[in-house]
C-alpha cells in the first residue's frame, strides 16, 4: 500500500507540473474579450482569408470610408475630386497621419499600396474597380490620382471596402514589393495594432498610440478563438468573453435567452443584408412565373422569422433593404397568402388531385430542390420551415443539404430549383452584388438565367456602374431590381441584423459600425 | 534493449509506408475534386479555366503514381502542402497545436492509469464486497457513456449550476480535467477491470501459491507477484488505449474548444481541407505507433522473457 | 484463512466453484434486463412508424420547446418536433447503422478474412499486409479521415467504419480458418474426396460463422458510440432525420432552458450501449478469457 | 527416534458447494528425521492434506474437525501472520512442476531474497551469500551466476533443485515433497530425490513424500500411507507394506507397480549409492 500512496503522489505531482506548464493569466485590466471562430489571420490587407474582415478594418484604414448613412466620407483622403468625365479621381491625403511602425503616410506608400493590389488584379477580378483602373500616380507628397479606362460610379465604395485597398506601411512589404505572398508585419494606420497572435487561442490587439484620430479608449483587444457558438454563449455566461458581436457568433436561441437574463444588454443591428433563397428561372417547374410568384405566396415570413429567429431579424420583402442606397423603391410585397399561391400553382396547371398530397402537371409531381449548405443550422432550420410551408399547398420541396463544396458546384452549374443566397451587407449593397450577377459563376446569373429579359437586365447593370448622373443611376436600379422582383427570381425571408451582446457593467459605450464586418472597437470603453 | 528498439523501429518503416499508400488513394480514390475545394476555399469563382489552372497549381493533372511519390518525398521533409483555408503550411500549423493535443491526451493517459491502477487493486482486493461491485457497475457505466455526453453533463454540472470549472479553451490544470476525464473515462474503466481480473488471476497463480508456501509476506507477494505480472498485459492493452484516447481527445477538443490539431481537424473535414487532412492522419498515426512501440520498451523493461529472449537473439 | 487457490496440475480436481450463488442471481437479472431493453429498443426501431405519435420531421413553431405535457410526453425540441418521436425514430437510425455496420464488417471480414487462410501463400501475405496496414492506424482518426474524404452522411459513416474494423475481423477470421484447415477431420475429408469449396462450406464455415456473429455481437456498443460520436460531432447522419447523437449536439444550445434535451437522447444511447455490452460481457466471460480486449 | 515432526489427528476437509468430503477424518504421524510416504491416485486428497498442512486450505473448502500439529506446536489457533512464519521456517514444501511455480519476471535471486526478507533475513549480502551456499548444497557449481538467472533460462531439473535449495535454507524440521519430481525425466527425478534425501538425513529432517509413484515411495520411504478417496486405506512401514499388502486396493497398486517400474528405479538408484559411495 504504501508504494501505492508514492505513486499516487508521483502522479499527482507529474499532473500539477503539466498543469502549470499550460496555465495561463489573461489580463483583463483595460481589455474588452471578444472571440472569433478562428485567428484573425496573419493581417495582410490586400488578400482574402483566412484574414478575418473585422480585423483587418482594426488595422487598415481605406482612402474614403463608408458612413453609416450609407454615404462615402473622408479617412485618409481628406477630400477627393472627380473630373466631370468620371475617370479621373484626385485623393488629397491627410498630412498627419503615420503608420503604426512610425513610417510616414504619403502618396508613394499609397501608390505603393496599389501597384501590389494591382499586381494580382486576377485575385480581385470580382471588384468592379479593378478592371476599370488604367492607372495611378503619386502626384504630390499628398496628392494621389487615379485613372479609370470607362466611368465606374461605385468607384469610391470600391476603395472603401475592408480589403483589398487598404494602406499597408511600405516598410511592411516584402522586398520585391508583392504582398499576394505576404508581408513583413501588419503594420497600418487604424487605431489598433497586432501585437500577439497565439494560433488557437487569441490574438491580441493593442491601442495604436500613433493614431491620427481619436485614439482608442481601451488599451487592449484580446481577441479569444472560439469555433463554435454553444461554447461562445458558455464563455459570455461565465464572463470568460465581455462581448458577442455579429452574425452567426450565437444562435438565436441563444440571442432571446441573454435578451431576457438582467444585467445584460443585447441589441439588434438595422439591416444588414438579406437571407434570400434564389430561384432558378431556367430549371423544371422554377421556370415558370406562376410558380415562383406561388413560391413567394406560400411563405409565412412571419412564422419563419418567429420560429427560426425568434423575432429577432426584420422581415424581408425585397431583395434588397429599403436602407440600401437606391433601393427604396416601394415594391410592392408578395404578401402571404396560401389560398392565392394555390391558385397561382392550379393557373400554372400544377393540380392537386383529391386525396394526394402533391400536385402533378402531365403526370409529373410538383418536386423542387431546396439546396443549402447542410452544416448550417439556421440555414437548415430555414429549409425545414419553408419545405413544411410548402408543402401545405402540395409543393413538394426536396431538401438538399449538402457540404460547401458539392453546394458550390450546384451554385456554378445551376443545378437546383431553390437556392439559399444570402446577400453581402454593406458596403457591398447593391452594386457590388448586382455587378456580381453578370458572373456566369455565380447563383444569381444562374438563376436568373432562363428570364427572357437576362441580356436586357446585364445591360442595364452594365449601364449603371458606369453612369455618372445620379438620377440615371436610381432610374437604372429601379429597373432592374423591379424587373427582379416581378420576375419572382428571389424569394427574400428576412434582413440580417447583428447581434451585440455586453454588460453594460463591463462594457460602455457598445454601438454597431456602419459595415457588416467592422467593429468600432475604438469608441468601446470597459469598467 | 537497443538492439530491440533499433529492430522494431525498422519494422515501423514499411508499415508507415504502407499507411501512407492507404491515405493517399483513400484520397484520390474518394469522391472529391480537391481544386473545387481550393477554389471555394480561395473565395474563387469556380470557372472552369480557374479549376483546369487549380489542378495545375495542385499537380492533379499528373499520373497518380508521379503524384505519389512527388507527395511522399515532400512528406518525408514534413512539407505537406499549405492548407487550402488559412494559406500557411500545414506542417506549421499541426505542429503548433500538437502539443497542446498531446498536453490532453497525456494527461488523459495519466488519468487513466493514476485512477484505474488504485481503483482495479481495490477491486481485487475486495474482491466480492461492496468496492468490487462499485467498481464493477461503475466500468459499466463508464464503458457505456458516450463521451461527448459525459462532456456536457460535467459542463452543465460543474460549470453551468456550480461555476466551478472554466467550460473551455487551453489553460492549467481547472482547465484540463473536464477534457481529460471525458477522454480517458472508457479507458479508465477498461483498465480497471482488467487490472482487477489480472489480480485475481495472479492470485491464484502457481507462483502465488508457491510464494505463500514459502511463507513469504503478503505485501512482498502483492507488490513483487500479482501486481508485476498484472501489470504486463495492461501496458499492452495500454497501447491500444492510445488510440482510442487520442480519437477521444478530437471529440473532446471540439466540445471544449481546445486549440488542439482534432479541432483542426474537424473543421479541416468540414472545410475540405486536403492537405491537413493528410498530414492529420499521418501524424497522429506515427504518435500512435511510437506509442506502441513504446508501450513494447516498457513491456520488455518488465517482463525480463521479452527483453531476454530479444538479447539473447542479438548476441548470436 | 488465506485465499488461495490451486491450478492443473497440483491434482487437486474439484468441480468449478461458481455455484448458484448471488453472483449468478445477479448475472441472470441483468440479462434478463438487457434483453428486454434490447427488445424494446429492436420493438422501436421497427414499430416506429406505429409507436411514435407524431411525425418526427413536423415542424410545429408555434409549440417550439413545449414542456413535458400529455400532448408531447417529453416535450418538444427547438424546432417544436415532438422529441418521443424523435427517440423512436432515433432507435431506427441509431440502431439500423449499427445493425448495417456489423453485417457489412462480418461480411468483409469473413471473406478477406477465410479467403486469406484457407487459399493461404502469396494471396495470404499481401491481404494480411494490407490488414496490418489498416490496423495500424488508431480507429477514430482513420474514421474521421475517411469521413474528410467521402464526406458526411450515414452512408459514408458506415462506410467508415466498416473500413476502420473490416481488417481486425479478417485477421481473426483467417487465424481461425488456419486453425480449422489442419484439423483432423478436415484432412480426413480431403482425403475422402471432397472439393475445397465443399469441404470450406460445410466444415469451415459454420463454425466460424457462429464465432464471428459473437465476436460481432461484443463489439456492437462499441460501434454505436462510434456512430452517435460521429454524428455529435455532425459528420454523422444529417439532421432533420432523427439520430440520438445528433439530437444531443441540435440540443446544446438549450443547455440552460432545456437541458433534459440533451439528457434524453444521452441516456438512450447509454442504456442501448449498456444493454450490447452487458451480455457482451457475459458471454466473453463464458467463452474465452483470451480474447484480449481491443482499444 | 526423536519427537514427532508432524501429527495429523482426525483431520476432516469438506467442499460444501460441491457437498463433497475430500478427507475423512485422515490421521497420521510423521516422525522426526524419518520419510514417509503419502500414497494416492490422483483427487485421492494427498495434496489436500498437504495444503492443510501448510495452513493454505483454498477458499471455499473448509477444515471441518481435526488438528494438525507441526514440530510439536499445535496449528488450531495460530493466527494468520503466526501462520505464514512458521511456513518455510518449521515446515517447507517443494512442488511439482517449478516451471510454474517460479515468477517468470522474478529472479532467482529475487525468489531467495523475498523468502529471506519475509523470514527476517534483509541484508542483501548477507542473503546472496546464504543462497548461494544453499545453490551449492544442491549441486550447482556457480551458484553466483545461477541467482542472476530467471526462471525460463533454466530446465526443469535445475528449477527443481533450486526449489530443494529454497526449502532447505531454514533446515525445517519438515519438508514436504508434494509430486516433486513429476514432470522430470527419469534421470533427473533419481537424482532430485537422492539429494532430498539425503539432505534429510544429514540434517535430521523429517520428509513427507507425497506420490503416486510407489517405486519412489519404496525407494526412499520408510513408512507409507496410502489414501484412496479420501480414505485411509493402509499405513505402516514400507518394507511390511511392500510384503504384505493388507486392503486389496494397495495390493492392486503393488501389482501395477511391480509390472511397470521396479527393475528400472532400483537399478537407477542402486547405481547411484554405488556411485556416491
Amino acid at each position: 500500500m504504501r508504494l501505492l500512496y508514492a505513486f499516487m503522489a508521483a502522479w499527482c505531482l507529474t499532473f500539477g507540473l503539466a498543469g502549470s506548464l499550460f496555465a495561463q493569466n489573461i489580463d483583463r485590466e483595460d481589455t474588452i474579450i471578444f472571440s472569433c471562430l478562428s485567428n484573425v489571420g496573419p493581417l495582410n490587407p490586400h488578400l482574402y482569408s483566412p484574414n478575418q474582415m473585422f480585423a483587418q478594418s482594426m488595422v487598415y484604414e481605406p482612402l474614403v470610408k463608408l458612413k453609416p448613412d450609407g454615404s462615402i466620407g473622408p479617412a485618409l483622403a481628406e477630400k477627393w475630386a472627380i473630373s466631370d468625365d468620371g475617370l479621373h479621381y484626385t485623393f488629397y491625403l491627410r498630412r498627419d497621419v503615420r503608420f503604426s511602425d512610425g513610417e510616414p503616410f504619403n502618396a508613394e506608400a499609397v501608390a505603393k499600396n496599389f501597384e501590389a493590389v494591382m499586381g494580382n488584379a486576377e485575385r480581385h477580378k470580382w471588384l468592379g474597380v479593378t478592371g476599370k483602373i488604367a492607372g495611378f500616380e503619386a502626384v504630390g507628397p499628398y496628392e494621389f490620382k487615379l485613372t479609370l479606362n470607362s466611368p465606374y460610379y461605385p468607384c469610391l465604395e470600391d476603395l472603401s471596402l475592408p480589403r483589398p485597398f487598404r494602406m499597408l506601411s511600405p516598410a511592411a512589404f516584402p522586398d520585391d514589393g508583392d504582398t499576394s505572398k505576404g508581408i513583413k508585419t501588419p503594420a497600418g494606420t487604424g487605431p489598433w495594432r497586432l501585437a500577439k497572435i497565439a494560433l488557437g487561442e487569441y490574438d491580441l490587439f493593442e491601442r495604436n498610440e500613433l493614431y491620427w484620430g481619436e485614439k482608442a479608449k481601451v488599451s487592449k483587444v484580446l481577441v479569444s478563438v472560439i469555433p463554435d457558438p454553444v461554447s461562445r454563449a458558455l464563455a459570455f455566461e461565465t464572463g470568460e468573453i465581455d462581448l458577442i458581436y455579429g452574425l452567426g457568433q450565437i444562435n438565436f436561441d441563444t440571442f432571446d435567452r441573454l435578451r431576457q437574463t438582467p444585467k445584460v444588454s443585447a441589441e439588434i443591428s438595422g439591416p444588414m443584408g438579406t437571407m434570400a433563397a434564389a430561384i432558378n428561372t431556367a430549371k423544371g417547374p422554377a421556370a415558370e412565373l406562376k410558380v415562383r410568384k406561388a413560391l413567394n405566396h406560400l411563405t409565412d415570413k412571419a412564422a419563419l422569422i418567429k420560429g427560426v429567429t425568434l423575432g429577432t431579424q426584420p422581415r424581408a420583402e425585397t431583395l434588397f433593404a429599403p436602407e440600401v442606397p437606391y433601393c427604396d423603391l416601394n415594391l410592392r410585397p408578395y404578401e402571404y397568402d396560401s389560398a392565392k399561391a394555390a391558385a397561382l400553382l392550379d393557373e400554372a396547371g400544377w393540380k392537386l388531385a383529391p386525396g394526394q398530397k402533391i400536385r402533378e402537371k402531365n403526370g409529373q409531381p410538383l418536386v423542387m430542390d431546396f439546396c443549402f449548405v447542410g452544416n448550417n443550422a439556421a440555414h437548415k432550420a430555414i429549409a425545414e420551415v419553408v419545405q413544411a410551408q410548402a408543402g401545405r399547398v402540395g409543393l413538394a420541396l426536396n431538401l438538399v443539404g449538402e457540404e460547401e463544396d458539392s453546394f458550390y458546384r450546384r451554385q456554378k452549374d445551376g443545378d437546383f430549383h431553390i437556392i439559399l443566397n444570402p446577400t453581402w451587407g454593406p458596403p457591398f449593397e447593391p452594386h457590388a452584388l448586382v455587378s456580381s450577377m453578370l458572373l456566369p459563376a455565380h447563383a444569381d446569373f444562374m438563376a436568373q438565367a432562363g428570364l427572357t429579359m437576362k441580356a436586357d437586365i446585364d445591360a442595364r447593370i452594365n449601364e449603371v456602374l458606369a453612369t455618372t448622373d445620379k438620377a440615371v443611376r436610381q432610374k437604372l436600379y429601379r429597373d432592374i431590381l423591379t424587373m427582379l422582383h416581378e420576375q419572382a427570381v428571389y424569394l427574400p425571408l428576412f434582413h440580417d441584423a447583428l447581434f451585440m451582446v455586453y454588460r453594460p457593467e463591463r462594457l460602455q459605450n457598445a454601438r454597431f459600425g456602419a459595415e457588416r464586418s467592422y467593429i468600432p472597437f475604438e469608441e468601446f470603453s470597459v469598467k | 534493449m537497443l538492439k530491440f528498439i533499433i529492430k522494431r523501429l525498422l519494422t515501423l518503416v514499411p508499415l508507415l509506408l504502407a499507411v501512407s499508400v492507404v491515405v493517399f488513394l483513400l484520397l484520390r480514390l474518394g469522391p472529391n475534386d480537391p481544386a473545387m475545394s481550393y477554389l471555394r476555399l480561395s473565395n474563387i469563382p469556380p470557372t472552369d479555366a480557374a479549376l483546369a489552372e487549380a489542378r495545375a497549381t495542385l499537380g492533379l493533372d499528373r499520373p497518380v503514381a508521379v503524384q505519389y511519390f512527388a507527395w511522399l518525398g515532400r512528406a518525408l521533409r514534413l512539407d505537406f502542402g499549405i492548407s487550402y483555408v488559412t494559406k500557411a503550411p500545414v506542417t506549421d500549423h499541426l505542429l503548433h497545436y500538437l502539443p497542446n493535443t498531446l498536453y490532453l491526451a497525456g494527461v488523459s493517459i495519466l488519468m487513466t492509469i493514476g485512477l484505474s491502477l488504485p481503483l482495479g487493486i481495490m477491486a481485487a482486493r475486495y474482491q466480492g464486497r461492496w468496492p468490487d461491485h462499485l467498481s464493477r457497475a461503475l466500468a459499466y457505466i463508464g464503458v457505456s457513456t458516450p463521451s461527448f455526453w459525459l462532456a456536457f453533463l460535467m459542463i452543465m454540472l460543474f460549470s453551468v449550476k456550480l461555476g466551478w470549472l472554466p467550460t473551455r479553451g487551453l489553460g492549467g490544470l481547472s482547465h484540463v480535467i473536464m477534457p481529460a476525464f471525458s477522454v480517458a473515462l472508457m479507458s479508465l474503466c477498461i483498465n480497471m477491470r482488467l487490472i482487477r481480473g489480472n489480480m485475481l488471476e495472479q492470485t491464484h497463480t502457481r507462483q502465488v501459491l508457491y510464494a505463500r508456501i514459502r511463507g513469504v509476506k503478503e505485501g512482498y507477494i502483492t507488490r513483487g507477484h500479482v501486481l508485476k505480472n498484472s501489470l504486463i498485459p495492461v501496458v499492452t492493452a495500454l497501447g491500444m488505449h492510445i488510440g482510442e484516447i487520442l480519437g477521444g481527445a478530437v471529440v473532446a477538443e471540439v466540445i471544449f474548444a481546445w486549440p488542439g490539431v482534432g479541432r483542426y481537424m474537424v473543421s479541416a473535414i468540414f472545410n475540405r481541407d486536403f492537405p491537413v487532412m493528410q498530414c492529420f492522419i499521418l501524424m497522429m498515426t506515427t504518435i500512435f505507433v511510437l506509442c506502441n512501440l513504446f508501450t513494447d520498451i516498457l513491456y520488455a523493461a518488465i517482463d525480463p522473457r521479452m527483453r531476454l529472449a530479444n538479447e539473447g537473439s542479438g548476441n548470436d | 484463512m488465506t485465499d488461495t487457490g490451486l491450478t492443473g496440475n497440483d491434482s487437486l480436481i474439484l468441480p468449478p466453484l461458481a455455484g448458484p450463488g448471488r453472483r449468478a442471481t445477479a448475472r441472470k437479472a441483468a440479462l434478463a434486463l438487457s434483453a428486454l431493453v434490447l427488445a424494446g429498443l429492436i420493438g422501436m426501431a421497427i414499430f416506429a412508424p406505429l409507436a411514435a405519435p407524431y411525425d418526427p420531421m413536423e415542424i410545429n413553431l408555434e409549440e417550439r420547446l413545449a414542456p413535458i405535457s400529455s400532448r408531447h410526453w417529453l416535450g418538444t425540441d427547438h424546432l417544436g418536433r415532438d422529441v418521443l418521436s424523435r427517440l423512436i425514430w432515433g432507435a431506427r437510425a441509431s440502431m439500423g447503422s449499427v445493425v448495417v455496420i456489423a453485417g457489412l464488417i462480418m461480411a468483409t471480414g469473413f471473406i478477406t478474412g477465410a479467403f486469406s487462410g484457407y487459399i493461404g501463400g502469396r494471396t495470404d501475405s499481401v491481404i494480411m499486409r494490407v490488414c496490418e496496414a489498416f490496423m495500424t492506424f488508431p480507429t477514430f482518426i482513420l474514421a474521421l479521415f475517411l469521413i474528410g474524404v467521402l464526406g458526411t452522411g450515414l452512408t459514408n459513416v458506415i462506410l467508415a467504419i466498416v473500413l476502420t474494423h473490416w481488417a481486425w475481423y479478417a485477421r481473426i477470421i483467417r487465424g481461425m480458418v488456419m486453425n480449422l484447415k489442419n484439423r483432423d477431420f478436415i484432412l480426413a475429408a480431403r482425403v475422402a474426396g471432397g472439393g475445397p469449396v465443399k469441404i470450406f462450406l460445410r466444415h469451415i464455415a459454420p463454425p466460424v460463422l457462429a464465432q464471428l456473429v459473437i465476436l460481432a455481437s461484443l463489439d456492437l456498443g462499441h460501434m454505436m458510440l462510434h456512430v452517435s460520436g460521429l454524428s455529435f460531432l455532425g459528420l454523422g447522419i444529417q439532421p432533420p432525420t432523427p439520430e440520438w447523437g445528433c439530437m444531443i449536439n441540435d440540443a446544446r444550445q438549450q443547455i440552460w432552458t432545456n437541458p433534459e434535451l440533451a439528457i434524453i437522447p444521452g441516456v438512450m444511447i447509454f442504456l442501448t450501449v449498456l444493454a450490447f455490452n452487458i451480455p457482451g460481457d457475459i458471454l466473453r466471460d463464458k467463452l474465452d478469457p483470451t480474447l484480449v480486449e481491443r482499444e | 527416534m526423536s519427537c514427532p515432526a508432524l501429527v495429523i489427528n482426525n483431520l476432516r476437509i469438506v467442499y460444501p458447494a460441491g457437498q463433497r468430503v475430500i478427507l475423512h477424518d485422515l490421521s497420521f504421524t510423521v516422525p522426526g528425521g524419518s520419510t514417509v510416504a503419502l500414497v494416492g491416485e490422483s483427487g485421492s486428497g494427498k495434496t489436500m492434506a498437504a495444503m492443510a498442512v501448510m495452513g493454505l486450505i483454498p477458499s471455499g473448502i473448509f477444515q471441518a474437525g481435526g488438528d494438525i500439529t507441526i514440530n510439536e506446536r499445535p496449528t488450531g489457533n495460530l493466527t494468520p501472520e503466526q501462520y505464514r512464519e512458521l511456513r518455510h521456517k518449521s515446515v517447507a514444501m517443494v512442488m511439482q512442476n517449478p516451471m510454474s511455480a517460479f515468477d517468470p519476471v522474478l529472479s532467482i535471486f529475487q525468489h531467495f531474497k523475498e523468502t529471506f526478507a519475509s523470514h527476517g533475513v534483509r541484508d542483501r549480502k548477507r542473503i546472496r551469500d546464504l543462497a548461494a551456499e544453499a545453490l551449492r548444497g544442491v549441486g550447482f557449481d556457480d551458484p553466483r551466476h545461477i541467482l542472476e538467472l530467471y526462471p525460463f533460462q533454466m530446465s526443469g531439473g535445475m528449477l527443481q533443485r533450486v526449489m530443494l535449495a529454497m526449502a532447505l535454507i531454514f533446515s525445517p524440521p519438515l519438508v514436504i515433497a508434494d509430486e516433486a519430481t513429476t514432470d522430470l525425466d527419469v534421470i533427473s527425478q533419481a537424482k532430485v530425490l537422492k539429494l532430498l534425501q539425503d539432505h534429510c538425513r544429514s540434517h535430521h529432517l523429517a520428509l513427507l513424500l507425497i506420490t503416486h509413484d510407489l517405486s519412489v515411495a519404496a525407494g526412499l520411504a520408510d513408512e507409507m500411507v496410502v489414501l484412496k478417496e479420501g480414505r485411509l486405506v493402509e499405513k505402516g512401514p514400507v518394507s511390511q507394506i511392500f510384503k504384505s499388502p493388507a486392503s486389496p486396493y494397495t495390493a492392486g497398486l503393488l501389482a501395477v507397480h511391480r509390472g511397470l517400474y521396479t527393475p528400472r528405479y532400483r537399478r537407477i538408484i542402486s547405481n547411484m549409492e554405488r556411485q556416491s559411495v
